[in-house]
């Protein structure tokens, strides 16, 4: 495995290409075929100039409807809640350990009903965030995924943080195995989407709490805003580019 | 052949307008005056604002793009509002810079600019003055750009600048011995300085093609010593983009460096106009000799189309050029103008001379 | 003991010489760290008579992010992410890169399929960074136009890459034991249709750029570097095969699936601009030929031969491994005392070495033709800095 | 030639260089006093002709109190790879340079100053090449600490 000095020589694929050397020549041959060079090259550019359909500019904004990112796309990330709006989250922490550069940060609790250790907030920081997608790479119940609505940009940096969980609960596993209704109502509570100011490095995710309206004053932004007490319920991703 | 040079199109320029005016009405007088200055004030500001966004639009074109789409109907206005943001920017002038040069610097590049426009025969009626030694005030005027280029370069106090300063001065005053050569030479395909009469002369036919090859000949030396005068690409090392950022005009920000800008493109215009009324007949129709049908027939679309035509196409080939060619390098491009440009001019003057000494034109007049 | 440590003041200073009131001076001049044909932020200073370049003293730092320092805490999983950020114009074969090492040291075993793969993903790739150098190059010539060509056809790279891995520049796709996802069922259709679209193409990139008289007069004879400076300079890559030297480690060692195809290794005759610009198209063709001969012969077998999410913890000792990106050789070195992230960590980036050579060739040249060097040299900032 | 003859033909060629342990390919450790010499024989000898180096760094084992110098060699005549180390203490760390060997060794000596503080006698022009001039410390030390370094949280 270490040796790299054994090269498999195969003549038939050793080949070497050698650039070729620009040639002189007289006087008056170098200012026809210098003419002549320059006229094939504008021969190119008038091509395209004259076929309208060779453009490939994409008109951003206007072309929202037909722009679709592909699947595999990562932007943001999301956690997948099912037609219940249940996730799968137990809060494990791998894809908190497997994060490159913390901006995942999973806050447990116990189960107000059950006594258990589940999952209050899901907090991811985008500000923080390579996209280099590990943690959902790494996760062994299929919970997160990253999420094609590339249109994250907001005026304020504290909006970079989000709550990804939409409750604070068990995973939807645990949760169907509860029979009464009440009971399930009891153990889980809704959770907004944003996480408080962005906490300074070396300090704690203090605050987990949500903007108020009046503070966030980013409505502007496509991606991420607080117009109405319904998004700050987890509905947001709903609202996806269409 | 009187037909031909008869003139029927009854040229004026405003200012003989004003002339004659003059006695019965002072005001009338200086009506056309303010006329004449008015005009081509505002030619220049539409004439600048509609290149620059035919540039953008035809570059874009060019390079699969779209170019402006957003103000106005596919971007029409877009260099409006350019304009108005670059009134209402910030004026920077740098501290350690020589200010009072900094500040003319580009009004001198824009006054040069504005004075040749003003001897220019766009149409019979549309010429605002026609001096009679034209073609030797439109060299020394557009002379006047390369000062405001050199005064800028030097007095941003930038090092960057100064290169752009130095090559643009070697540049220019190199190109204008070749293009002088090949202007010369229709003055003496003319026998005239003034360019209202050197554009009747191709009643007979345009130059580029009436005296053999030496007319296309001149046209090319022309058309290229004049591209490298006014800095465009291939010829555009005094700005040079990716070597010195900007070149001369490195420290202008706002609406001085608007008028650098505006100076290049109406320039490209001035080049084109220049070309178009030496070499394609300026407004004169396509005539060929003494062929009065079809004179007759080109006769019926307007002079002020035929020159508009005309100087179009060679802006659109110059921007053309622009958008395909790379830049030559500093020696490179010396030794195209003092090596190729300037000894095929000279052969071609003195080819030009036997060719009047003989009158060995297609459809000779005299 | 002769330890002398030299700063850049003195490195700068000027020999003043009044002898004669007329008599010219060399100047300094700062190109960079903000200067369009620098690619980021590299900062050159000039040492001119006149237009004449004299001297080119690099200073670099400016995008310094500390990569190997960042590595020291990371894990060998997570490491890989940060090679995207060393020459982000191939992400992938930096991937590779640190994979492979890590691999080779943890003695993990790897099936056809995402070897081959790999190969076809760092083929792509380099197709894509040439490209993309080549619009650059053209637009420091002073042609505009080609950059804007070189965009649209690597935007065509981009969406494959796009469709299979997520991601169109920081890529974090080929990981340690693999890749990160199979590759996506329209990945070979796409692939089939970007060979059939740019073939034309590349055709025309000659004709509009290489067959240019006035691009072949700026390249011609400028910059000449010998094999032997290249070699001594480190220059690797299209570099240092301009200059005649045929190193290509995809011939030499063959890793990944480059055994199993036939291609050519491009080399050049005098080591000047135009050979080095050459070089880079014909790399594409080349490029594009293995793709050809790969895209149809992918085996079946899975992209992942380990957990995702399994610890790996390499033996102690250190490891060296390299690899031929689009721009050189890129080395990994990884010394690992046998915990879960490196002992230390250090990058060979092909850049690193090849800028120095601006120092060997670029004295006596124009301003102009300092650019056109740069430029054909190809450097990629991040890379440079690490 | 291959791993074993290499390290043979080394060990002949200088007594004193020791085959490294740990290591994934030819590498010989070799003490200061020896190195200049055993470069410029590895440089120069037509059996080894290396004349290409690939890579230099240096690792900072602080708890022995050393850095070792790696130099990864190449050679384009036999395609041979060999890895050459040697150790310095971590005061007043002086090795010489093999600037007059292989030209790159200038820039890649700079970076060592730069982030470890080897110093490198002969060197013609010793500074720092990320860091600013004036700049304290040696960032790649395991021992630096700086206030605006970041620590991962946990």
């Amino acid at each position: 495995m270490m040796q790299t000095t054994d090269k498999q020589e195969n003549p038939a694929r050793s080949g070497l290409v050698t650039a070729p050397e620009l040639k002189r020549h007289g006087f008056f041959r170098n200012v026809f075929s210098g003419i002549k060079s320059l006229l094939e090259g504008m021969k190119v550019t008038f091509h395209y100039l004259s076929h309208p359909s060779t453009v490939v500019t994409q008109q951003y904004p206007e072309n929202r409807a037909t722009l679709k990112m592909m699947e595999r796309y990562r932007a943001l990330l999301t956690m997948i809640h099912d037609e219940n709006g249940l996730h799968k989250c137990t809060g494990c922490q791998i894809c908190h350990d497997n994060c490159p550069n913390a901006s995942i940060n999973v806050i447990t609790r116990s189960n107000p009903v059950s006594g258990k250790k589940e999952l209050d907030r899901y907090v991811w920081r985008m500000d923080s965030c390579t996209f280099c997608n590990l943690c959902v790479q790494v996760c062994p119940f299929g919970v997160l995924k990253m999420d094609g609505n590339f249109e994250g940009a907001v005026y304020d940096r504290r909006l970079f943080v989000f709550t990804l969980n939409q409750y604070a609960g068990p995973a939807a596993g645990l949760l169907a195995k509860v029979a009464d209704p009440e009971e399930r109502k009891k153990m889980v509570e809704p959770r907004d989407r944003y996480s408080g100011p962005v906490p300074l490095n070396g300090q704690e995710l203090a605050g987990v709490k949500a903007l108020k309206k009046a503070e966030s004053g980013c409505c502007g932004g496509s991606g991420g805003c607080c117009s109405d007490s319904e998004e700050l319920q987890g509905s947001h991703r709903s609202k996806e580019m269409k | 052949m009187t037909g031909i040079t008869e003139n029927i199109w009854q040229a004026k320029t405003i200012a003989q307008r004003a002339t004659e005016a003059l006695p019965d009405s002072v005001w009338f007088a200086l009506g056309y005056m303010v006329l004449g200055v008015v005009g081509v004030a505002a030619f220049i500001a539409v004439m600048g604002m509609g290149l620059i966004y035919a540039e953008r639009k035809i570059a874009g074109h060019f390079q699969c793009r779209l170019g402006p789409m957003r103000v106005g109907w596919h971007g029409i206005f877009q260099t409006v509002a350019d304009t108005l943001k670059l009134l209402l920017k910030e004026d920077v002038v740098p501290a350690q810079s020589d200010r009072f040069l900094h500040i003319l610097a580009p009004l001198f590049t824009l006054l040069g600019t504005i004075l040749v426009l003003a001897v220019l025969p766009m149409s019979p009626i549309v010429h605002v003055s026609d001096v009679n030694i034209g073609v030797v005030y439109v060299g020394a005027v557009s002379g006047f750009g390369v000062l405001g280029i050199l005064l800028g370069g030097w007095s941003s106090n930038n090092k960057w600048s100064l290169l752009g300063a130095m090559r643009a001065g070697a540049q220019i005053i190199s190109y204008e011995i070749s293009a002088t050569l090949a202007l010369l030479v229709v003055v003496l395909f003319s026998g005239t300085l003034r360019l209202s009469e050197i554009v009747e002369s191709q009643a007979a036919g345009w130059w580029i093609w009436r005296a053999h090859g030496v007319g296309i000949l001149a046209f090319l030396l022309f058309f290229v010593a004049s591209l490298a005068e006014i800095n465009r690409t291939p010829f555009d090392i005094p700005e040079g983009e990716s070597e010195l950022t900007a070149g001369f005009h490195t420290e202008y920000s706002g609406m001085r460096f608007a008028f650098f800008f505006l100076a290049e493109f109406i320039n490209m215009f001035i080049v084109a106009a220049m070309t178009a009324t030496l070499f394609l007949g300026g407004w004169m129709p396509f005539h060929i000799g003494d062929f009065a049908g079809f004179n007759a027939i080109m006769d019926m679309i307007p002079p002020g189309l035929w020159f508009t035509g005309k100087t179009a196409f060679l802006v659109f080939l110059i921007m053309w050029f622009r958008w395909t060619f790379p830049r030559l390098r500093v020696d490179q491009l010396m030794r195209l103008e003092w090596k190729v440009l300037l000894p095929i001019g000279f052969v071609n003057l003195i080819a030009a001379a036997v060719v009047v000494l003989f009158n060995f034109y297609f459809f000779p007049v005299r | 003991m002769s330890v002398h440590i030299t700063t850049l003041d003195d490195r700068v200073r000027l020999r003043k010489d009044d002898s004669s009131p007329l008599s010219t001076q060399e100047y300094f001049v700062n190109m960079g760290p903000q200067h369009p044909s620098t690619h980021g932020v590299l900062r050159l200073v000039l040492k001119l008579d006149g237009e004449t370049v004299r001297e080119v003293i690099p200073v670099l730092g400016y995008i310094h992010r500390g990569i190997e320092k960042m590595g020291e805490h990371q894990s060998y999983r997570q490491f890989v992410h940060l090679s995207d950020r060393l020459d982000y114009l191939s992400a992938l074969i930096n991937n590779w890169a640190v994979s492979m090492t890590i691999e080779k040291a943890a003695n993990i075993e790897l099936n056809d399929r995402i070897q081959v793969i790999r190969t076809l993903m760092a083929e792509l790739q380099r197709i894509q960074s040439h490209q993309l150098w080549w619009g650059v190059f053209g637009m420091d010539l002073g042609a505009f136009t080609p950059f804007l060509y070189g965009f649209r056809d690597r935007e065509i790279i981009a969406d494959i890459f796009e469709e299979t891995v997520g991601a169109r520049l920081t890529m974090n796709y080929i990981q340690p034991g693999g890749l990160m996802y199979d590759i996506h069922p329209g990945f070979v259709k796409r692939v089939k249709a970007f060979l059939k679209y740019f073939k034309p193409k590349l055709a025309e990139y000659e004709t509009l750029l290489s067959g240019n008289v006035i691009l072949q007069e700026r390249l011609r004879g400028v910059g000449r570097m010998d094999g032997q400076t290249a070699l001594s300079i480190g220059a690797t890559g299209p570099v240092l095969r301009a200059s005649g030297v045929p190193l290509d480690l995809r011939k030499s060692e063959a890793y990944g699936s480059y055994g199993k195809v036939a291609f050519d290794v491009v080399v050049g005759k005098n080591g000047d601009c135009w050979d080095r610009y050459w070089v880079r198209l014909e790399e594409m063709r080349q490029s594009m030929k293995i793709v050809e001969q790969l895209i149809d012969n992918i085996p079946e077998g899975k992209h992942m031969v380990m957990k995702p999410a399994v610890k790996i913890k390499l033996p102690e000792g250190s490891y060296y491994n390299q690899v031929e990106t689009a721009r050189g050789i890129l080395g990994v070195y990884i010394v690992s005392d046998g915990k879960e992230s490196p002992y230390r960590v250090h990058l060979r980036t092909p850049n690193f070495n090849n800028l120095w050579a601006i120092t060997e060739t670029a004295a006596n040249w124009r301003l102009g033709d300092l650019v056109a060097i740069l430029s054909s040299l190809d450097v990629v900032v991040p890379d440079i800095d690490r | 030639m291959d791993s074993a003859n290499l390290l043979t033909a080394v060990a002949a060629a200088e007594p004193n260089a020791k085959p490294r342990e740990k290591a994934d390919r030819a590498a010989v450790q070799v003490p200061v006093g020896n190195f200049s010499a055993l470069m410029k024989r590895l440089r120069n000898d037509s059996a080894f002709a290396f004349d290409m180096l690939c890579d230099h760094t240096a690792i900072d084992w602080s708890e022995q109190g050393s850095f070792e110098l790696v130099y990864q060699l190449y050679s384009t005549v036999h395609g041979h790879y060999l890895m050459v180390t040697t150790s310095v203490p971590r005061v007043n760390p002086i090795v010489p340079t093999v600037r007059e060997y292989w030209r790159i060794a200038e820039f890649q000596e700079r970076e060592v100053y730069d982030m470890f503080g080897v110093l490198y006698d002969g060197h013609p022009d010793l500074r720092r090449l990320f860091l600013e001039d004036d700049w304290k410390g040696f960032p790649l030390r395991k021992d630096y600490k700086d206030e605006f370094m970041l620590e991962r949280p946990e």
